[in-house]
């Protein structure tokens, strides 16, 4: 700590100079019966050399996804960033710079910030982006409240919105957290047999302010029927889509085919899994839900000499200004890991993205190739995937899983976890990082947990 | 200038891939589905990209770069040796949905960590979950909220907030649905305890503030305003943001506070990365821990199958607070700045107090220096202290009114001369109890002679008239930038061909 | 400015270390020995030492900072990953002495960039030990000397080299006791072999020289030149700084030359570092193979108890030459460049044909462009070619002789113009034989649209009036730097109280 | 690949511009029969992905000293490097900056170099240092060369140099081949059986250019007597004494006994170990020797409005200038791991240094406090040492050595590498890497050694 203390040692020259004794006079204003007695019941301090070798020990315990056979996502995918993004996003001028409430010294981060939202705008078809909220839960959670805001004075169905039966229990969660303050009503939508949504269902939803879908959706499945949605809910109830921003190499933008809003978890593109956090909420809008919106957006302006210059702009919305009428409460951001998927995309180019997303793909195509041949493993839906799709085994998943982790694969993710009823079916994600091998060794020890299942049958 | 999108020139992409898994059949996008036009975005080769982001940086001012006084953002020096500890694969490369015996470490530092704060704070638990200090705010609001629910006490919709509160405290309470009372400070930046008496009552669910307030100053009157909170039956609910300067001098669980967050990319030095990410834990008293977002990490003695992936005696593992409100993040917070404060936190250890001193002896010695600077140089009749006060804690306000008054000087002016010198400004126009408010707060790891040559140059700037301070900045990437012609005349994304 | 040396303020130290072991008696020095005063270097916390760090990076100019055309030293992009595969725990934490069923993965690619280069050059075994492009010319001559007085050779004596070549090539050959005997070049900046054929003789050890020339021209006649000091009982030696034009397209092993060197951190991009660490590897035809300093990287087919750490199917080992000169440095050469230039490497594989056409495409488009913006600017009577050649290859020479003669403008005002747009400036004065020379080497990693640019403000510098000229530059962290000053009061370390 | 050149794609267009054809139209003027026939026969291109994943394959199957309880060095020291070290050097600026040419824009690198330059300087006692030679071992080379430069005019030993007979035989090997050239010849000192020069020895070598002794020696021991050999030489023969840096914490500085040039491998202080490069080579000296010594040099000076303002200087003694007259050759040389070095210093500051050194001697200490006390150890001299020492053992070194690789512990140097008449002599390294347990293991595992030397014997 020493280290980090330039005035250890010149305490009293400073307090001399100010006319104090000791560096209790400091805290003469404290009362008493409030003061901390003794020392912090803490452990002692450590030099940076023991507190890197605690850390490799520690987090040692851990084991990465690299280390073993993965087959989880559910939300969160391993995917490789490249190595220029980490050099250039730990320059100091970005990392250990706070909000850019000083746009003279600040253009850097916030130019790297409004291209964000043009990379963004542009990836999802949406004219307006933030430059960031916490995390996909959050954005999907915030759009529900914008819905609301613009659009439940004129609906049929006032503070109501609809959001997908499949939706996770996590992120409904945080959307009830979010929603129950303004009093809004969270109703659910059916899903077909296939997995897509089902669209007898989705009339109900008309009238109300807005409607949370995803695509992919939380199974994999890609739902051609999205891009008929907002035609059945009409005008004025937001259409909004949760997207993995990297399907948007192949997939349609949704901002195309009628959503109003399109929000996501930005992670695939630029940031690892990191345990889930920090991440980086996407969120997009067409123009009527801009000054309703929630978050921080950079516009391009000028300066006093006319030359072009960026500021924080409509802040009007936020916290700082507008208190408790704010469109969202929400200060710091994830800025940085933003920058990390601004860097990353500008990497990749348009061609780039078509590439990754074709890699994720055939990663996910492939396994259902592979699986579909594999003893005692059924594909739950007849469907077009990406990333990731359910199975049907033997036995309990959970069981599953637990063999599948004994001999060195991490299998995918329960489905129990999110669908009580459900006991054998678990979710596969696949990436780019996916290889035949990983695949093959899961189809192997699949058949093998198969044949074991047979056994005790 | 670089410009992103005008970079058209690479023919393919910037970064190459290894082919894609072969296939039998190709995999497919519905047909609807099929996106039609790729993104209209640049294309720049692996040269062009590091070269423009590298020019981005250097039109960027960080805490590397100079002095970043910036009251009420504690921004101190991010000590390097945790970058590296958050890239290591044991977190960069672990997901929250691992099996608990996948995740002995993560859990091991969550436990220490909420363990640390816990005590810190003088709470009974701590949950790592929100990912910045607003979250915690409205994560905290939202477990008081089912309290009272639970306890059938529905009449309590109120919170109470004093004028010189940050936005996020009104703003987070009112998004969980609460009507907010504003009371105000005192003359002197304070408290106005009869103020807090008149509206305190049965329908108070908590009182919202920070302490030091964001004057910089230490609210002597805290436990009485505890008292008179607690008496009307509300919640004492404490803003973090200021940790930075009690660290083992007292704590919000000795003032009499039920609920705390804490911004640990201020006190715990998580990088701010120009806005985000951040990590606002929260720690509350035993009453509300049952309703804390969970997964909390606790901790037991280990079963004979359990022990050989443990890191230490214990065996970790994630436990549900029973009337939870459900989660706030869809994960575990941001266990990234986690791993860094955490790194931060074992540096200092027990001396998390010096810590807390010298960001105070900081911040009153530069107060000194800067009123001793403005005497020599005959200007210390430009500004007065935004409250007065025998000694600051780790941050003090001056207030620019004179200046403003004499000469036409205003806070925004004194701060864009900071920028020519090289210096961040402080925060300008925050609290709005002072008028022409200027907000400094050094943090502990400035040295005696940058906050001695600042003081000088807070002192030179001052002596410079007002004309030529009107049309400061002028050394920097761009000059004075036009807020006002941003607003009116949007452009919030590159034009492409429109 | 700031001054590492006027930090003094921390009073112990910017790096806090664990406790030492304990011992039983204390660790002595030697009464007589033990230091008596402190290193009276300066004390800086961590924060002051990042803040200063960072502030002079910022005056320092990079290609990742901007165009960086030095002719000659092919500053090409620096690819990212190759920093992270060297600080790899398997090459930056291994020691040369490990044994070699330690070292097989360090082994394996000492192997495969030895195979790489000897391809590339069309020589039968390279070294990796030098650790940069004059230590590959010295050893590669030492080992031409050791070769001669192993066949009892004794009186080749001498070295030529032509007028054109860099300072090294003499210096090296000097160096290992050679006589120089320096041949002019033609007007056209070619080799003049009728010069070559009145000195090359029974004395003559070697020639030394680079194709293409430091002129950036194919020396058509190198055949011819081969030849005649090969009949004259000579050899060849080839100066590779210049290999980057050429890799897939002719070697200098198809040349006719014996030896040769690489300057790794040109040719495959170890990053330059402001003057180094470089790598300068050397390849031999057979019949200097056991003179090369040792050891070599080898393979075979591995026994039994070997294939359990072999990277492939071979096992690895060092090898040591027959009559080898001993070592120029000692260990095994820069590994981690070798590291770095090997994932370099990698990237292009049998691309690396590409990447030499590339640089030889921009070289040319950067000529004609800057020709085609000058003539537009007016300003084509300024210069002209270095040699007239109807095609360059990866770099090209200008004389700005016109502009001197006309107006008073040198090389160097020209340079100096270019510094205050934002390009580091090309080589000038170099190579002597072109007066007033820009030597302009833009590499293969730049874009048209930098190169049009460039080419466009190159032209405008010239319009620029020689006064302004004389004057530049002005927007530069200092202006420009009075070099006699510096040799004349010579101050080559902080004063200290001096 | 692609990912490299921005104008793959764009050669028709640039060479249509250029009134050209196709590419071969650019290598019109090589000769056919020197040309390339087919593409180069090498692998095919890789993306960054599959370098990295062959990367980490490949240097895994490198054993790192890390990895191992490690007692390794004899010239190379295993040390920890702070994190701040690595993230600021490898800022672009600094990273991708060439030599310093043009000082306007490069006033960064050379205000460093010439930081590091009064760094090196106070820590060796002397005056002037360069901005780095290649390694220890061409600092020592170069020394000598220099010094015989400096003085052979007048000496009564022309052409003629001294060296430690301990130095190592690389070393030595590096410093004939750069002899050779100025014919100089390099005789050997001898030394006695506690490890320290002999002085009547030295005696032989006054008259003559030049004399190079190691402080600690090359068998790790503490000579004091190194401070009266100015005395015995005279004026007129230059003292070279190679140090390893991080003992100038607690060690005297050799320009303070009377060494006129200090020479040493900088890399304890600021780089890994790296396999055995890059290092840097540190280069210092008296005034006499300035005009005549090699490598580069900066200056403090100012710039034409008096501004401070740093350049490279005293470059007529460079080959870039003198050409065959050159001081020396080298041109490329360390900076970058100088910086390294440099920024290390920065960080330890007068008392970290003397920590540092503590902290190696202390493991030096504990070593040898361990190891006198293992049966079948002795520790060969009975001085005081820093980093290493030499120990006698049962049976061969090789044997023994070939055991502890067995049971996990590289054991150090088999000093049989270096003087073939020494069969079972292992060089021990601690550092301030090296802990209790470290020394702990290396005993038990010695003990067990000797014990089977035992049975077998
Ligand atoms: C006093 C105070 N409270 C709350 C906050 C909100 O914290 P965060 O930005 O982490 O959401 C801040 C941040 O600026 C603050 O200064
Ligand atoms: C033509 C030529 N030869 C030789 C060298 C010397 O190489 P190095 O600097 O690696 O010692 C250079 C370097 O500038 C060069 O340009």
């Amino acid at each position: 700590m020493v280290d980090q203390l330039p005035n250890l040692g010149r305490e009293d020259e400073m307090l001399k100079a100010m006319g104090l004794q000791d560096m209790e006079d400091l805290f003469s204003d404290i009362p008493d019966e409030v003061r901390f007695k003794g020392p912090l019941p803490l452990r002692p301090p450590q030099s940076e050399e023991e507190i890197l070798s605690d850390a490799r020990r520690i987090l040692g315990a851990n084991i990465s996804m690299g280390s073993r056979t993965s087959f989880l996502g559910a939300g969160l995918y391993r995917n490789y960033i490249p190595a220029s993004v980490f050099q250039l996003v730990t320059r100091g001028e970005f990392l250990t710079a706070y909000t850019p409430y000083q746009p003279e010294v600040s253009q850097g981060m916030l130019q790297a910030m409004w291209e964000f939202q043009s990379l963004i705008s542009e990836l999802v078809g949406l004219p307006i982006a933030n430059l960031s909220l916490y995390d996909g839960s959050t954005a999907a959670a915030e759009a529900l409240t914008c819905a609301v805001r613009v659009h439940s004075r004129k609906a049929s169905q006032p503070n109501t919105v609809y959001v997908s039966s499949l939706t996770s229990p996590d992120k409904m969660s945080v959307m009830e957290n979010y929603c129950q303050g303004a009093e809004i009503t969270i109703k659910t939508l059916k899903h077909n047999a296939d997995g897509t949504l089902n669209l007898d269902s989705l009339k109900t939803a008309a009238g109300s302010c807005g409607v949370y879908l995803e695509q992919p959706n939380p199974l994999g499945v890609l739902d051609e029927g999205l891009t008929k949605t907002k035609e059945i809910i009409g005008e004025h109830t937001a259409l909004i889509v949760g997207v993995q921003p990297v399907s948007l190499g192949m997939v349609e933008a949704p901002g195309h085919y009628g959503a109003d809003i399109v929000v996501g978890e930005g992670q695939p593109l630029g940031s690892p899994v990191t345990a889930g956090g920090p991440l980086y909420g996407i969120f997009a809008c067409s123009k009527p839900y801009l000054r309703l919106m929630p978050g921080r957006i950079v516009g391009r302006s000028v300066d006093v000499d006319g030359k072009e210059a960026y500021c924080l702009t409509l802040s009007t919305r936020e916290q700082h200004i507008r208190r408790h009428r704010a469109t969202s409460n929400i200060c710091t951001n994830e800025t940085l890991i933003a920058l990390m998927g601004a860097m990353h995309m500008a990497l990749l180019g348009p061609d780039g993205l078509h590439d990754l997303a074709y890699r994720n793909a055939a990663a996910c195509q492939k396994a259902k190739e592979v699986l579909v041949e594999t003893p005692g493993v059924r594909i739950v839906h007849d469907a077009p995937h990406f990333n990731e799709f359910a199975i049907e085994i033997e036995g309990s998943a959970e069981a599953c899983l637990a063999y599948l982790d004994d001999n060195g694969i991490i299998g995918g993710f329960d489905l129990g976890r999110w669908y009580p009823s459900i006991t054998n079916q678990i979710l596969i994600t696949t990436t780019d990082q996916t290889t035949q091998q990983d695949i093959e060794a899961l189809s192997a020890q699949l058949s093998m947990w198969t044949s074991h299942q047979g056994v005790s049958a | 200038m670089s410009h992103l999108f005008n970079h058209n020139g690479a023919p393919n992409t910037g970064y190459s891939q290894p082919p894609s898994i072969e296939t039998a059949t190709k995999p497919s996008i519905p047909k609807g589905l099929v996106r039609r036009q790729r993104a209209r975005w640049p294309r720049l080769s692996e040269p062009e990209m590091v070269r423009h982001y590298t020019w981005l940086s250097k039109r960027n001012f960080g805490i590397d770069t100079g002095f970043y006084p910036l009251g009420s953002c504690t921004m101190k020096h991010n000590p390097r040796v945790n970058e590296v500890i958050a890239q290591l694969p044991g977190i960069a490369d672990i997901h929250p949905h691992q099996p608990e015996h996948h995740l002995q470490g993560l859990l091991s530092i969550y436990y220490e960590m909420q363990h640390m704060l816990e005590v810190c704070a003088g709470m009974d638990q701590v949950t790592l979950q929100p990912v910045a200090g607003a979250q915690g705010e409205f994560t905290a609001v939202r477990c008081i909220q089912e309290y009272f629910r639970l306890k059938g006490d529905t009449k309590r919709t109120k919170v109470i907030v004093p004028d010189s509160a940050h936005g996020t405290n009104p703003a987070s309470a009112a998004m969980a649905g609460f009507e907010i009372v504003e009371i105000p400070s005192r003359v002197d930046g304070r408290i106005d305890l009869d103020a807090l008496r008149a509206v305190a009552d049965e329908t108070t669910a908590a009182m919202m503030i920070t302490n030091p307030n964001t004057l910089g100053l230490f609210e002597a009157d805290i436990s009485e305003a505890s008292k008179i909170v607690h008496d009307a039956g509300g919640q004492m609910y404490y803003d973090g943001a200021n940790f930075n300067a009690i660290l083992g001098i007292t704590s919000p669980g000795l003032m009499g506070f039920d609920a705390v967050h804490f911004n640990l990319h201020k006190t715990f030095s998580q990088p701010h990365g120009g806005g985000g990410p951040g990590s606002g834990p929260i720690g509350v008293k035993a009453h509300l821990a049952e309703f804390l977002p969970g997964p909390l990490a606790d901790r037991r003695t280990p079963t004979a199958g359990e022990q050989s992936t443990a890191v230490d005696e214990f065996w970790y593992h994630w436990r549900e607070p029973v009337h939870s409100i459900g989660k706030v993040q869809q994960w575990h917070g941001n266990a990234g700045a986690v791993i860094r404060c955490w790194a931060y936190y074992r540096r200092y250890g027990s001396g998390l107090t010096t810590m807390s001193e010298h960001a105070v002896l900081n911040a009153n010695y530069l107060r000194y220096a800067i009123h001793k600077a403005a005497r020599e140089e005959g200007v210390d009749h430009l500004f007065v202290d935004g409250a007065e006060t025998d000694v600051a804690k780790h941050e003090f306000t001056l207030s620019m009114q004179p200046a403003k008054e004499q000469f036409g000087i205003s806070a925004m002016d004194v701060a864009k001369g900071l920028l020519d010198r090289g210096y961040m400004a402080p925060t300008v126009y925050f609290p709005l109890v002072v008028p022409e408010c200027m907000m400094i707060e050094p943090t502990e790891t400035e040295s005696k002679d940058t906050l001695d040559t600042f003081a000088q140059h807070f002192a030179e700037v001052l002596k410079v008239d007002a004309e030529t301070l009107h049309a400061a900045p002028t050394t920097t990437p761009v000059r004075r930038v036009d807020e006002v012609y941003a607003a009116r005349n949007l452009c919030l994304r590159h034009p492409f061909d429109e």
